[in-house]
Parts: structure tokens; C-alpha cells; sequence
């Protein structure tokens, strides 16, 4: 099954196509589950005005934060950001821009970029600055606002185990974004702290079947943690 | 005498029930999980995709890829699920989740909640907080009843940009609890000691005052 | 936690509340991971003018198609039908109704029902009887129409192991529908193979967590299978 | 000689590249499964929630618990993932599938394809067809180039109740290869030993006929 081994050797050869310009969904929520080498490379490559997907930013020196310090990033798409000075900066500039999102419709939109649903209604952010110009419908008697699907040029993932036909499984929280992400990207490059053969992975605990995910690199992370907080 | 913290957490995990499933926010909300009563159990939602948290970890049990909404670290109870934010999110957009308790900056008599953007100050975003109030069976707001200037929160309409609209139907602040229903604040209890008077005295929104009041 | 103890001891009082002229989503595909003994009990109620949603309605004397023998159904939301005598003679003289859906789109409605999506624009079915009389909206220059979620007053679905939480995993493909049926309930019951305790299912590995079921039953199965092919 | 239907598949399975996911629809599509070629793999999506689907089991291995799509009992291969309906078709809708191949009464020159109910017969359904044909990246629909009566199936426009619009680029009949483009079928290939003009006689719709047409 030679054609479904997806594992490549380098991050030079896991982000080889990503050029300036394009839109890039990320799996994480704040440093929890983000793909650590992924974004190191994105930073190495230099590639310039990119819009980023993600629930939040990282921080100064850490996750996507690393890609402001050149200025990398042209957009944001979150619902929660700013945990650092230069994100700030560059926003108070004009040099970046955000698109506020809440937290469920985007990982809504991500879902629905992968599962072929170009739009959906929510009743989140109706009378809300978030629903303004997007169309309203009743249900019920209820009213919702249409959401449109968001995928990405690339969709970039940390995985904890992923098999070489890209089979993926997540460990604990550090799930969270990354299943959506992995489904809405043209292409999507699975970062996996450990990659097992197939069969490994028990076929029905796969969160992430591997028809989603076109290549996958072994990882080596950091794991940094945002607010160490311990029982009294 | 107006509630501490505490004492507002205290008030809140008395509106738990027994098999309760609660979304708790940061601030005082998230106290009240210290004060449920020993008869019931209620299980913690972290919209970060967890259902069933347990306290913060002891040293040992500190695990990076464990992490609750306000990204600190976290553990899970005996029986918790974990599972994707889309899957999180369905379950509080779905109305599974029994009980949103939060904080705001303002509320009004429409139900109205603001409680994410200052306008003039940097807007760090929204998180959870509009898909929380546009999906739970029932939201408690925790706040002060005024702000440090002395100026109502429980407003006839909310001044900021709002969270969400029609959805706020309890509140308990430092000085009293109230519901919202029909164009107005209804008083239900008043903190010990406050009299009826503070209480109308910093309610901007209109408040209905029953015959008794008694004290929480 | 008393308050989160779902099982319960008897058939009847799994099914208790239901009543005439109710909607009730079904998990199952064919034969495979149908809650058998929720149907049989179901059966032994007697209720009569049921809708249920349910990719399939069972053959004549297995799954949901016991319930023809007593008339008990109403109307069929399904996305393949009539692999028994009785439901096309029903269907024939206007006893029973049925509801087309293609299954990609009772699936979603399923799950939007469960996740608070009133509704989703999908591809599926555009320009076919089924798009008739739906409203029609172009996403990049491609016409979706419009569908709208459906929920039940119960859903009955069958897992392999529940804990007493509630919390479900299904085994091999009888997972099928019934992770978006247990969703979609307003009262959502549990048929297992097995309960276990809490703890004893890995968390990241739940298909369902309990938050979604009402009531737990342990189950007694007949499993029968519907096209028995062997290699050759 | 018109093909027989295992020559009809063994022309489908030259389709498929290394590395393609595949869904085979009942009937013929699913004797392609038989001849890929060796050294080429492609994977089986099974819309009940199987990807990675395997042969069909031996006694030992029969569980009522795994079948597919035809509700077969079947096995699944190593390095198969299993999954619910809804993601299975968010599989297909999202257009992740990279080639659908199915049966169908009728196809016309617009890409419409019918193959789900024949009026005043009994409709058993669509199944998960309609999504199939809106989802994958490349269908391939097999048939005969005529009905039993000599009608043929390849008409300008559907007559039957359609499954799908606008969405067949590709059709291998007993007689012919063919793509459906701007209007039109485009005879690609003919089997062989089969003459154009019978092709010709037996396609309704405009068929655009190229100098040299190969045999397959």
C-alpha cells in the first residue's frame, strides 16, 4: 500500500508547497495541542502574508506568536487572542488584521469545510456585532444567522499517535481543534508524537481517519504550559 | 452587607441540582464548584472539550496535554469524556448542557448580556462566551451590582457590544438575585443586611420589588 | 454522583413516557447496532402513530419491522426502505408514510438536531425530487439547498459498552447512526452489551459521553445478521 | 463483443491511480475491487462507516457486528478506521472520496445521472446515492449501453426522477468509454471488436465521435 504511506522525512518536505498568501487552518487551544515543528518551519520558510485559522496566537515566543516577529501573519481567524505584546502592536499598527470568531461556530466552520456543508445557522452571535450582514432565518421561532464553512490552502496538525496511512489519534485535551483542522485543508500535514504502523491504531478509536491527511512527520515537542496551576 | 466572592458562589451552587452537567467561566463562576453541597453532584463542562473536570493537578499529575478553558492545568474526574471542540460546542449550541454560569459587564431587563468587549480597549475576542449564552437551558450572570464608580450594571439596555440577546434569565450579584423576565428585573432575595433601597438605588432597569424579599 | 446514574432495570422503564403519535430517531443500519430489545419493548407497549427516523426499517420479523404487524407506525424518515412484504403492503394502501432521505443528509440532520444547527446547506440532492420545494442558495457558483435538522421525543440507540454515566462506545461498524441518534432525543435511552463502570472507558476514546443519555439499559441480543457472505 | 460485466469492471479498475480512495457502488462497481492491477492500492470506503474495507469473511471471521454498505457481512483491512454515519459522509460530501463508481438507468449529456427509482415500481430509496454523486471528486458510472429492449441509456436529456445533476464526467459501458462534457458524450474508447456506429445507434444523446477511437 505503498501509495497511502504518507510519512515524510523533513519539515522542508511536510510544508513544501506553502507559499505567501495562503490561508492555513491550525489545530491547538492556546499552546495545548499545537504543532510545534510545523510552526517553526512556517517561520524558517519566511512565508509572508499568511491568514491563520486558529482559536488563539500562541504567545510571544511560542506557537503561532513566532510568526509575528516577521510579521508573517496578515489575518487572524479566532475567537480568543492577544495573549501577547506584539500581537498588540501589529493590531493597533493595521499590520494584522483579526476576524473575531466564537469559539464554537469556528470550529463549526472547520467541520463544515471538511464535511462539505458550505453553511450552516447558529443562533451564537445573533444581535451580537458577530451576526451583523449575515443573513437571519427563523426556526421556531428563533432567530439564527448563517455561517459560512472556512477551509485552508493548508491545515497543519498535531497528532499523538498517527499511523503512516495517516490514521490519527489525540491524547486528552490537546484534541480539541485538531480533528476539524484536519479535515479542512487541501492539503493537511499531521505532526505526530509518535508514528506507529497500521493496524496499531484499534480502527474504531481513530479520531482522524487517514483520507484526510496527505502527509505525516514525526514530531518532537516542548509541550510548553500556558497556566501551571497546581491543587493547594 | 454585599457578598464577597465567596459568598456569590455560595449563593450560585445552590441553584444545582443533583446530575447537573455546568459550564462554570472564569472568575466566580469557576468558585462555585468549591461550594456545591454534599448531597448532589453536578459534572463540569470545560468547553476545550471536556466533560467531567476534576480540581488542578498535584505536581505529579501536571500533564501539558491536560488543560481547561482558561488554558490552565487541569484533571479529569472518574467517568470524564474528552473530546473534540466541535463536539464541545455541539453539545452547548444542542442545549445539553444544564447550567452556564458567567460574568458580565452588563445585563438588562430584555435578557440582553455584554459581557466581551470594551470598546476603546484592545478586544481580545469572545472565547466561548456568545455559543455558552446561546446554548445552555439556563445561565446564572455573576457580577457586582454596580461597578466601581457606583454605576448600575442592570441596565434598561446594555451600552456595549453584546454577547447575546434575550437569554439572561437569573442573575446574582453582591447585593441581591434576580430574575429577568417581561421587560424587567424581578427581585427574589437580597444579600443580609442590603436594604431594598440600595438595591433600587443601583439598579438602572426597571425592578420589580414583590411585598417580601427575603434574604438569601 | 447518584444524580448521574442512568441504568435502569427495566425495559419498561427505559421506554416509560412514550407515547402515541411520538418521534423516535433510531440507531442502526440494516440489522447491524439496532437496539433490539428497545424495539421489542416497544412493540410490547402497543403505541401506535410513531415517526420514527431510522436509515432503515428492519425486514419482516426483525428491527423496526415488528412493529408493522400492529400498525404501530405511522410514518418512516429512512434512506432505504422495503425489504419486507408488510411495509410495502402498508406503504401500498396509505397506512404508512415515508419520508425519503439520502443518508449523507439523515445523518447531518441527525446530528444538527443534537448540536443546535437549525439547519445546513448541502449539495446532496440539489435538482432531484428530494431538493423540491427546499430553498436554493449558490456558494461559489455551486447551488446547495437547504435542510433543516430533525429531533426526537426519545431516541433509542445501541452501544457495545455504556458506563453508568452514560457514557458509549460502539463496536466495529454497528456504530453507524447511533452516535447522532443518542444526539438527537429529548430522552435519549441506551441499549448495551454491557455496562461498566465509570472509569473503565478511556476518556478520549468515548464515542458518546453521557451527557447526551437519559437512561442505560443492559441488553440481550440476537445480533442477527442480514446478508451472511462468505469469502471464497 | 460487448464486454461481459467482469470486463466492464477490469476496465473501471485501470481508473484508479496508486494511494485512491474508492467507493464501489453494488453490482459491477464492486467486481472492480478484483482487478486492480498489482501494483497499485486503493483503499475501500464503505458508507456505513468503514474505511479499509477487506474481502468478504470466512466463517471464522463473521461478526454481525462488521458489514458494509450492502449490509455483506465483511472484513475490514489492517490499517482501516471505523466511524459513525455522520462522519462517514462527511467523507463523501467534503469530496475526500477520490472516486465513486456506480450503476445508474439512465445518464444524459448534462451530467444528470437517474438511478434511484423507476416511477410506478416500488421506491425502496436513494440510500446514501445522492450524496455519492454530489460528494466525490470523480465518478465513473457502469451500465449497459442499452436497456433489454434495445433503448439506450445514454440520452440528452434523463427521463427518470434524477439522482444527481450536472455530476458525471464518466461513463463505461458494455460498448464504450466515454466522458460527458460541454453538452455532450465524447466517445473516448470502444470494446472490442465493437463498431462506432453501433455505438452510435445506441446513444440517444449527442455522442462526438474523434477521428481514431482505440479499443480498450
Amino acid at each position: 500500500m505503498s501509495g497511502f504511506d504518507k510519512v515524510v522525512r523533513s519539515y522542508e518536505e511536510a510544508m513544501k508547497g506553502l507559499s505567501d498568501g495562503m490561508t492555513v487552518i491550525a489545530g491547538g487551544f492556546g499552546l495545548c495541542g499545537i504543532p510545534e515543528g510545523l510552526i517553526a518551519e512556517i517561520k524558517r520558510m519566511g512565508t509572508k502574508k499568511l491568514t491563520f485559522v486558529s482559536n488563539n496566537c500562541g504567545v510571544d515566543d511560542f506557537g503561532l506568536g513566532i510568526l509575528l516577529e516577521d510579521k508573517q501573519i496578515k489575518k487572524m481567524v479566532s475567537s480568543y487572542v492577544g495573549e501577547n505584546a506584539l500581537f498588540e502592536q501589529q493590531l493597533l499598527s493595521g499590520e494584522l488584521e483579526v476576524e473575531l470568531t466564537p469559539q464554537g461556530t469556528l470550529a463549526e466552520k472547520m467541520r463544515a469545510a471538511g464535511a462539505g456543508i458550505p453553511a450552516f445557522y447558529t443562533a451564537t452571535g445573533y444581535g451580537t456585532p458577530v451576526g451583523e450582514g449575515k443573513e437571519v432565518k427563523e426556526f421556531n421561532g428563533r432567530p439564527y444567522i448563517l455561517e459560512e464553512a472556512i477551509s485552508g490552502d493548508f491545515a497543519i496538525v498535531r497528532a499523538w499517535k498517527a499511523d503512516r496511512y495517516g490514521n490519527c489519534i489525540y491524547r486528552h485535551t490537546a484534541q480539541n481543534f485538531n480533528p476539524m483542522a484536519a479535515t479542512a485543508g487541501k492539503i493537511t500535514v499531521v505532526e505526530a508524537e509518535e508514528i506507529v504502523d497500521p493496524g496499531e491504531l484499534e480502527p474504531s478509536q481513530i479520531h482522524t481517519p487517514g483520507i484526510y491527511v496527505n502527509r505525516v512527520i514525526q514530531g518532537n515537542f516542548e509541550k510548553r504550559i500556558e497556566r501551571r496551576v497546581l491543587a493547594k | 452587607m454585599a457578598l464577597t466572592r465567596d459568598q456569590i458562589a455560595m449563593r450560585v451552587a445552590r441553584e444545582f441540582k443533583d446530575g447537573d452537567y455546568v459550564n462554570l467561566g472564569i472568575g466566580i463562576p469557576t468558585l462555585a464548584a468549591n461550594y456545591v453541597p454534599d448531597n448532589i453532584a453536578v459534572m463540569l463542562q470545560s468547553e476545550n472539550g471536556l466533560l467531567g473536570m476534576g480540581p488542578y493537578p498535584t505536581e505529579e499529575e501536571v500533564d501539558a496535554d491536560m488543560i481547561n478553558a482558561g488554558k490552565e492545568t487541569v484533571t479529569a474526574i472518574t467517568g470524564a469524556s474528552i473530546f473534540n471542540s466541535a463536539e464541545s460546542f455541539a453539545m452547548i449550541r444542542g442545549g445539553h448542557v444544564d447550567f452556564t454560569v458567567l460574568g458580565a459587564f452588563e445585563v438588562d431587563v430584555h435578557g440582553n448580556i455584554a459581557s466581551w468587549m470594551i470598546p476603546n480597549k484592545l478586544v481580545k475576542g469572545m472565547g466561548g462566551a456568545m455559543d455558552l449564552v446561546a446554548g445552555a437551558k439556563n445561565i446564572i450572570v455573576t457580577m457586582t451590582h454596580a461597578d466601581k464608580h457606583g454605576n448600575s450594571k442592570l441596565l434598561a439596555n446594555c451600552t456595549l457590544p453584546l454577547t447575546g440577546v434575550n437569554c439572561i434569565t437569573r442573575i446574582i450579584t453582591d447585593l441581591a438575585v434576580l430574575s429577568v423576565a417581561d421587560g424587567a428585573f424581578h427581585l427574589t432575595e437580597r444579600a443580609p443586611g442590603v436594604s431594598i433601597e440600595e438595591i433600587q438605588a443601583k439598579t438602572a432597569g426597571k425592578l420589580i420589588v414583590p411585598d417580601h424579599v427575603p434574604e438569601m
